[in-house]
């Protein structure tokens, strides 16, 4: 896979895009098991990696998206901020300039194995690993991009029903449950996003 | 949604304006609003940074001053500061005795403080406060959080450090105090964060959230609106069943407003809490009740429990001049 | 209805001596609790004796200590306290040297302070604050309302009581501040009278009394919502255009909160204050921000502007040991 | 006119009951114009009026109203204390223990001039004078009990289109405008009482 710079900037104008079109949703979504602010928080930082283009993608792949994740650090605050901005962060550090499915494979796995440790969390929290492990299982096992955002908006629906053990909702005990957790859903809208994006890259 | 604001963008920045010219004899705003710093350092003093999510005031730039704080980091409302603010808060308060980090137990704040700790490239200790019962403890959850107690590790850690001890010994007695300290709140009415511009949740005249946070989020459990006794006794029954002090201890209530609780009641809850203590054989010694560690325009209220030695006693005493609590100065 | 209480009877008792408990180091209640003194009086210093219907906490009875008032009677909530209450407060902390009532302008207040004077058979002067220039001032009429003005008049009252100042000088002094000191205040939610069970008046999402003063009355008028910057400009408008203090004025700029504000929005509407001062070139020098002068949980806020002269500055520097002001000591 | 102890413990429950009974109404009144507290004041006044009975009744006529008068100064607070108190109070002092109408005239109006003392206030200023004023002029004039019972009520709802000149009311100028003042609706209900009890008296 190759991304030229025209492809770079629509991919990270989608990404924000996502983000930003649904923060209202994601703000319900944690003012019923957290406090409210997660649509707030990356559309924020969201806004901030828009105002770096076009430099941004200027950047080689892995380049970019290493500020994107350092944008997000220091813009994001919350929970979100340094999960999703380590991820961003870690995979541009794995990728190389024009990364094989392989690639992106391993480089998932490093970024989602990054979240993890600065969590102190694992898949079945109801956090947005929740999203990121169970999309990582079906990229590694060969799926398209369909069958990725499907598993995608899949996961974060299945968060619904979880008890919550890390993140705000965990202080709500039994209450969390019933309630989508935010971070998934944010995660599912950025997955969806870059799998769109991409494969109409690979396809044109 | 009804607040005094010009714009749900700018409030953050407007009230620290309103903070710093106010007490501009005290404080210092740093560049971009990242931190608010004490006017004039100490050279050799242990530096004390704390912050959080704003919507807590005075927590936490309300705690910097002589005695205390030699900087707090505002994140936006409810939502942790970033790690730049940590950072360059560190660079412009460290006299070269170390940094130490006092962080409310939230995984945001935790992760950006640890981060900012990891990219500082000084030296940096963290104490993590943990003090809400509402909370069940458990190895697997992300544990307690850390509410109004903080205030109270704020200003016992920030006596020594004024005094000369280094950053070890510091660590240890933040540690020390937290262990010692727990606190309950409840909710009478909900918050409005101002950019979101509606409730986190809403109640009827008759409910009333037990347990709950300092971020708008609902409690553990909706219960009918009870009288100031029973709220009291349910919440010290949690936090002395936990904190488990012996007969004859001596302690600090705090009593804490949440934003929009009105003093006449918070001095009836103290008084309601007192008894109790009373009649448990706790001598509660020192007093605390006002509105310190808020969240927005909340109703409701929170108790806590510090148990008190000889040298919590000598450090809660020692004087303090910051915006929010002064005396002896 | 939701209050932190147990009775609507008991909120005023209960109240009262939670305040006792958490002060004892400087407060004591009187018998049945008509008023609240000074622990220690200071012979030779005329005392100084405040009081007015409860629900305004921490005013009087949080500003009854060292370098300020010796007692305070409070009265029930929104009522005037009775004659007894002032006559047995003046018996209590009189030394010798004369007492000085500090009375807000309410009908309810004057005649009972009146009363109190007539029937104590002692030598007692008042002082009668009349702040809020929301109130049109007429000849025929009862006069504008004593409000948050009051307490920066019971500071510098105090302060120069506290260094020996006599009887006589203190009215004087007393008066001329209350001369230089003028309020307006504006309510976004009203507040509940605890006996009543409801609030006095009801506001829409976009609706604000403009003009309030703190018996959670109606205001003058009835407007929409606007932003901090709009309230604090249409504020000091009609204070400084009352008071007419020069270019290059010196004032003391209070923000107070009427129970239900959060301090984020009390700094932000200072912040407002204070560009708006800047820009007509008068000086704030002194800042108080908070809630001291409340309508039990009425959202709102009042803006405050006292003129300085050097003693003005001097008196309200002087250390003060209360239980809601305390600096220096 | 002779009042023995059974009746004058008779007007005392009557004065009492009618202020205890209508206290919401009158709590609602102020809370229209005033504080909201007038009902909950005078009710805590003539509370501990009664808390006085039936010592109270065994007292002669000037020295049980002397003695409501005190009581009242003392235990209601606000502008009614004082208010309602010194006509009480003054009423006493100037009574005879057997008054004949004359006596009431005269008494009445010595009340009336300490009131407008202590409250620096006149008739025509939306106050509680604005009752006790007209209705002494029709005692004076010689009405009957039925015509000062009358003119009691239809005074205080001439209160009604009134500019507050005085007491909290006026703090509102123009919106003091349109809601009875409710010192003079407490005035009307303590003086339909009591001639009402006078009128059983005289007839009986
Ligand atoms: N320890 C954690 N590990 C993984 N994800 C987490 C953790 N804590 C929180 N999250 C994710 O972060 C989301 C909340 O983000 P946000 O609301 O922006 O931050 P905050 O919780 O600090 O307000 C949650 O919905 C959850 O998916
Ligand atoms: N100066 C005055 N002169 C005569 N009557 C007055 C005066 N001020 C107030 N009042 C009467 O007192 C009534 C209010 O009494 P109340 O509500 O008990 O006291 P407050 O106004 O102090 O709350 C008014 O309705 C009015 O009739
Ligand atoms: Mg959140
Ligand atoms: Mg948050
Ligand atoms: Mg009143
Ligand atoms: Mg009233």
């Amino acid at each position: 896979m190759s991304l030229d710079r025209v492809a770079r900037e629509r991919l990270v104008r989608a990404l924000a895009g996502a983000v930003i079109e649904h923060a209202d949703e994601l703000t319900s979504l944690d003012q019923a098991i957290g406090d409210g602010d997660h649509g707030l928080n990356m559309k924020r930082g969201f806004e901030a990696v828009l105002a770096a283009l076009p430099g941004l993608a200027d950047k080689p792949l892995p380049e970019m998206l290493k500020a994107i994740g350092m944008t997000l650090v220091m813009k994001v605050g919350g929970a979100s901020g340094p999960l999703v901005g380590t991820f961003f962060m870690e995979l541009g550090k794995a990728l190389p300039e024009q990364p094989s499915r392989a690639d992106l494979v391993a480089a998932t796995e490093r970024a989602i194995e990054a979240v993890k440790a600065r969590g102190r969390s694992e898949a079945g929290q109801k956090t947005l690993l929740d999203v990121l492990v169970p999309v990582h299982a079906i990229l590694a096992g060969g799926g398209d991009a369909k069958a990725i955002a499907i598993e995608a908006v899949q996961a974060a629906d299945r968060t619904t029903p979880m008890l919550a053990i890390r993140g705000r909702a965990s202080f709500l005990g039994e209450r969390s449950i019933g309630h989508m957790d935010p971070g998934s859903r944010s995660a599912s809208l950025l997955i969806s996003a870059a799998v769109e994006t991409l494969e109409f890259e690979v396809n044109t | 949604m009804k607040k005094l604001i010009n714009s749900t963008d700018t409030v953050l920045e407007e009230s620290l304006d309103g903070l710093a010219a106010a007490h501009a004899d005290i404080l210092l705003l740093g560049v971009e609003r990242k931190f608010v710093r004490r006017r004039t350092l100490k050279p050799g003093k242990v530096a004390l940074i704390s912050g959080g999510g704003s919507g807590h005031e005075p927590l936490h730039a309300g705690f910097v001053g002589i005695g205390m704080l030699d900087a707090a980091c505002p994140g936006q409302v409810f939502t942790s500061p970033t790690p730049d603010q940590m950072i360059e808060a560190a660079e412009a308060v460290d006299t070269g005795a170390g940094v130490l980090f006092i962080v409310k137990n939230y995984e945001g704040d935790v992760m950006n403080f640890t981060m900012a700790a990891e990219m500082a490239g000084r030296e940096i200790v963290s104490v993590v406060t943990n003090d809400d019962v509402a909370v069940e403890k458990s190895t697997y959850t992300t544990g307690r959080r850390g509410v109004a107690g903080t205030l109270i590790v704020e200003k016992m850690v920030g006596a020594a450090a004024e005094k000369g001890m280094p950053l070890a010994a510091l660590k240890a007695l933040g540690d020390h105090v937290n262990r010692r300290t727990r606190s309950m709140g409840v909710a009478l009415l909900p918050c409005t964060v101002p950019a979101a511009g509606r409730p986190n949740f809403t109640l009827t005249d008759n409910e009333m959230e037990m347990g709950v946070g300092i971020h708008g989020e609902p409690g553990r459990r909706r219960v009918p609106l009870a009288s100031a006794d029973d709220i009291a006794a349910e919440m010290l029954n949690a936090i002395l069943g936990d904190l488990a002090p012996g007969k004859g201890s001596e302690v600090m209530l705090l009593v804490n407003g949440f934003g929009a609780t009105p003093l006449i009641e918070l001095y009836l809850m103290a008084n309601s809490a007192k008894r109790i203590l009373d009649g448990a054989g706790i001598a509660a010694t020192r007093f605390l009740t006002g509105s310190y560690v808020t969240s927005l325009d909340m109703a409701g209220v929170s108790i806590t429990v510090s148990v008190l030695d000889s040298q919590a006693k000598e450090l809660w005493d020692a004087p303090v001049h910051t915006a929010a609590l002064r005396w002896g100065i």
